[in-house]
C-alpha cells in the first residue's frame, strides 16, 4: 500500500478506493457498490484472485466490458456490461440474495449519507418528502456482508459531519457498518457504539476528529 | 404429445384481463423480454399490478406501458433512474401506487410464492421505514421481518432456450428473475430466440424445468452475442 | 380403459394402478407413491407423455434400469435405480420440494392406512407405540399436489373400512385427498365431507358401501 | 492464489470436534459421501448431531457411524428402513435422540440457514404429530406451522467435478441435498472423483458456486457409469 497513515494529505476519491482495496484480503469475496465502490476494483491485486460477487446474478465478475465484448446478457448491478473472469458462475436472484442474506459474502463496499457510531447505515434515501423511493439491494448487502466498509467524504460541502452519534436520515440497516473510509480518517465500528480511529490523512489529529464529529473517538492509530 | 410452442407473441398474450398481475423479467436490458412487453402494450389494458426490479426506463418498454396508463401499481426495488421520466410523473400526479421492496425480499417473496411458503422471516429492511407497519420478531439475537409472497397471473420473461416441454436454458445474467417467477405466476409465458429438440438440452444444466412454463413463442434476438 | 365399472369383479391391485392410469390426463405431472402407485406408471400411455416427478430431484423420470443401464446416481424416491425419460431435468432437493409445496404437480397417487371423508390421510405411521416413526416426503406430497390420489384396499383384513369418518391413524395431511380408488369402488371426496362413489366393482351396491364403511355415500355411478 | 484441493480425506476432517452438527449429503447411494463417512469413523468423535436423510443402512457408513456411538442425535426424514437394524438398536435402547422432519420440511429448513432467513411458515406437516407443540398460523385461508433453519458446523457432500475455487458440479440424483447442505454449513467438505481446471466447468452450469465450499479432496469414484 502506497499511502501511509497520518500522510499529509486527504485522500481522494481514488485514493480512497486504493486503500479499501488494500485491506480486501486474497481469495475474499466481495460485492462493490455502485459509484466510488466501484473503483476498489481497480486497485485489486490480480494474484490475490478477489471474487467479485454482482447481485444479479454473479460470482466472479471480470473488469467493464468494452468495445466488441460488450454483451447486453452480462451486465454488473449498475447496468453497465462486464465481463467473466475464469472461475465465474451465474445464479437466479432469490440464490443471489441468498448469498448475501445467508452471510457468506466476506465484504460489502457501499457508499453512504451517514453512518452512525454503532454502525447504523444511512445511503438509500436522502428523506426529502417528494423523493421517489429506490432502494435496490442496498438494504440486503447492508444486513448480509459479514463485514461492511463505507467509503463516503466525512465532511459535507456545508461542514457537518456524516458519521454521527445518530442518523437523521432514513436507515438502511442497523449496526451492519464495521469500517468507514473517509479523506481524512479510517474509522473501525462496533455495534456499542465505540469508535476507534486507525489512520489519519490531511494532518488532522484525533483530537480535530472529534471536533468535527461530536464523537468521543479513540485513538487506534498507533 | 406436450408441446409449449405458440406462433405469435399476441397469440400467448390474449387471454391477459384488465386488472392483471403480471411479473415482468429482467435486470436491465439482460432478461427483458422486450417483445411481450411490446405486445402487452398493444393489448390497451388497465388496471395492471405489475412486477419487476424497475419501473420503467427511456422511451420503451415497461416505461411505455407505464406512460400509456395501463399500469395501476408497480411492485419494484428500483423506480427511480435518471431515464424513469414516465414513472416518475406518473407517480408525482398521484396516478400509480408503488409498493418498493428491498431486492432481496422482492426475489425472496416471489420464490416463496412459487415454493409454497406462506410467509418468511428476513433480516432484510429491519428497522427502515420499509417495515413500518409489518410484524417482526427477535430470533436468536436477530432481528426479522415477516414478508409476505408474491404470486402473479402471469409471468413474461426471456430465456436463451427452450424445448417443447417448457424446459428453459438461460444466458449469462439475463437468469436473473426468470426462473423464479416462472415459480410464482399462474401462467409463465417466455419469449426465447432458440428452441430445442426435446431432448437436446442436457438434463443437468436445466435452470427452469418445464413444470413451471406454460407458453413458449420465438423471437429473434438483438444481441449479437447470444447468436454467437 | 379395459375395466367397465360395475365390473362383476374385484378390481386387483395391479387393475387398481391400470384404473388410476386412465384418470391421469395427457401431459400431466404426477407422483407416484412407493408400492403399488408405483406400479401406475406400467399402464400409463407413452403418448401421453405424462411426466414423473421423483421427489429426490428429477422431473421426466423414465422406467426402472436393469442390468447394464443401472447407474447408481440415478435413483427414484425408493432408491431403486431407473432411466431417463428424453426431456427430463435434474434439480437439488429444496427445489424438488418447492415443486411439490407450491402446488406445480398435478397429481400424487399415494397409498394410505387410512382416509377420512373429508379427505384427511393417513399412510405414514401405524402408531403403534415403540414403531420407529419414518415420514420421508408423504406430509410434502399430500398437501402439495392438485389432486391426491390415494389406491388402497378398502377393507382391512379384519372387515374393518379404511374410508372412515374420522382417523383413528396418526395424520399424514388434511382434507388432501381428492379421489380413493380400491378394489371395490371409486370415491370422490371433498374437504366439506361429501363422497360420491363413482364406480363400483365386485358386484357390491352404494347400499353395501354405506354398511361397510358406516358413510352417508352419494350414489354417482350414473 | 484460491486453492481448496486438499490432499486427503482425514486431512479435510481433521478439526472437526466432539459433538460437532454435521450434515451429510445422499439419497440412497446417490450422492452418499462414503470416503468422508468412512473418515468420520476413523475419528472416534463423540456426541455428534447428524443431519441426514436417514439414519443409516445395512453395515456400512453412517449406520456403523451410529453403531460406534459417535452419534448422540440424528435429524432426518426416514429413519427406519427394512436394514436400518443399526438405528433401531440404539433408538430403541434410548441411547439415540431423533428429529424427525417432513422431507422438505428438512430441505427448506437447511435451505433457510444457508439464505439467512430467520423461521418460515410451511403447510407440510401441519395437524400432524409432528408440528405438536409448534407454532401454526393460517395466512390467506391455508395452515402453516412455522419451522426454524437447520444449521451445521460442517456439511460432508460427494459431487461429480470441482475446481479449485469448490465450484461444483452434481451427477443425476446424487444432486439432492448437496447444494443446500453447502450452503448451511460453516465448513463444507467435498469428495469428487474428477477435478478441474479452474474456468474448464461452464458458468452456466455450475450449480454450487465455490462461495459455499471450503475444502475439495478426489476419491476414485465406485460406480462406473461416473467414468464415462
Amino acid at each position: 500500500m502506497s499511502i501511509g497513515h497520518r500522510h499529509p494529505e486527504k485522500l481522494t476519491r481514488a485514493q480512497m478506493a486504493e486503500r479499501v482495496a488494500s485491506d480486501v484480503p486474497a481469495g475474499a469475496v466481495v460485492n462493490l457498490g455502485i459509484g466510488i465502490p466501484t473503483q476498489v476494483s481497480n486497485y485489486l491485486n490480480p494474484e490475490h484472485e478477489i471474487i467479485l460477487h454482482t447481485e444479479n446474478g454473479m460470482l466472479g465478475m471480470g473488469p467493464e466490458a468494452h468495445g466488441d465484448d460488450v454483451d447486453v446478457d452480462l451486465l454488473n448491478a449498475g447496468k453497465l456490461p462486464v465481463t467473466e473472469a475464469p472461475g465465474c458462475s451465474y445464479f437466479h436472484h432469490a440464490d443471489s440474495f441468498a448469498i448475501m442474506r445467508g452471510g457468506h459474502l466476506d465484504i460489502a463496499v457501499l457508499g453512504a449519507f451517514q453512518v452512525s457510531q454503532k454502525g447504523d447505515l444511512a445511503n438509500w434515501h436522502t428523506g426529502e418528502p417528494d423523493a421517489i423511493p429506490a432502494v435496490g439491494g442496498a438494504m440486503d448487502l447492508a444486513v448480509g456482508a459479514k463485514d461492511v466498509f463505507v467509503i463516503m467524504e466525512l465532511m459535507t460541502k456545508a461542514g457537518a459531519s456524516k458519521l454521527v452519534p445518530e442518523l437523521t436520515y432514513p436507515v438502511t440497516g442497523l449496526g451492519c457498518v464495521t469500517r468507514v473510509y473517509t479523506e481524512l480518517a479510517i474509522f473501525d465500528l462496533d455495534r456499542s457504539g465505540n469508535v476507534r480511529v486507525t489512520e489519519t490523512y490531511g494532518g488532522v489529529s484525533v483530537a480535530d476528529l472529534c471536533d468535527m464529529t461530536h464523537l468521543d473517538l479513540i485513538d487506534a492509530t498507533e | 404429445m406436450i408441446n409449449k410452442f405458440r406462433d405469435s407473441v399476441d397469440e400467448v398474450l390474449a387471454d391477459i384481463p384488465d386488472g392483471a398481475t403480471i411479473m415482468i423479467g429482467g435486470f436491465g436490458l439482460a432478461g427483458q423480454p422486450i417483445d411481450l412487453i411490446n405486445g402487452l402494450l398493444r393489448r390497451n389494458l388497465t388496471g395492471l399490478t405489475i412486477v419487476n426490479n424497475n419501473a420503467g426506463n427511456t422511451d420503451e418498454g415497461l416505461a411505455l406501458l407505464v406512460k400509456s396508463g395501463a399500469v395501476r401499481k408497480v411492485i419494484c426495488s428500483f423506480p427511480r433512474q435518471v431515464d424513469s421520466w414516465h414513472f416518475d410523473k406518473k407517480y408525482h400526479a398521484g396516478e400509480i401506487e408503488l409498493e418498493l421492496v428491498p431486492q432481496g425480499n422482492l426475489a425472496e417473496r416471489i420464490r416463496a410464492a412459487g415454493a409454497g411458503i406462506g410467509a418468511f422471516y428476513t433480516p432484510s429492511g429491519y428497522g427502515t421505514t420499509l417495515a413500518d407497519g409489518k410484524e417482526t420478531r427477535t430470533i436468536e439475537g436477530r432481528d426479522y421481518v415477516l414478508e409476505y409472497p408474491i404470486r402473479a397471473d402471469f409471468a413474461l420473461i426471456k430465456a436463451h432456450k427452450a424445448d417443447r416441454w417448457g424446459n428453459l436454458l438461460y444466458r449469462k445474467t439475463s437468469r436473473n428473475f426468470g426462473p423464479i417467477m416462472a415459480m410464482a405466476a399462474t401462467t409463465t409465458i417466455v419469449q426465447v430466440p432458440f428452441l430445442a429438440e426435446l431432448g437436446d438440452l442436457d438434463p443437468e444444466n436445466i435452470v427452469t424445468p418445464g413444470i413451471f412454463v406454460d407458453r413458449v413463442v420465438q423471437v429473434d434476438s438483438t444481441n449479437p452475442k447470444e447468436h454467437s
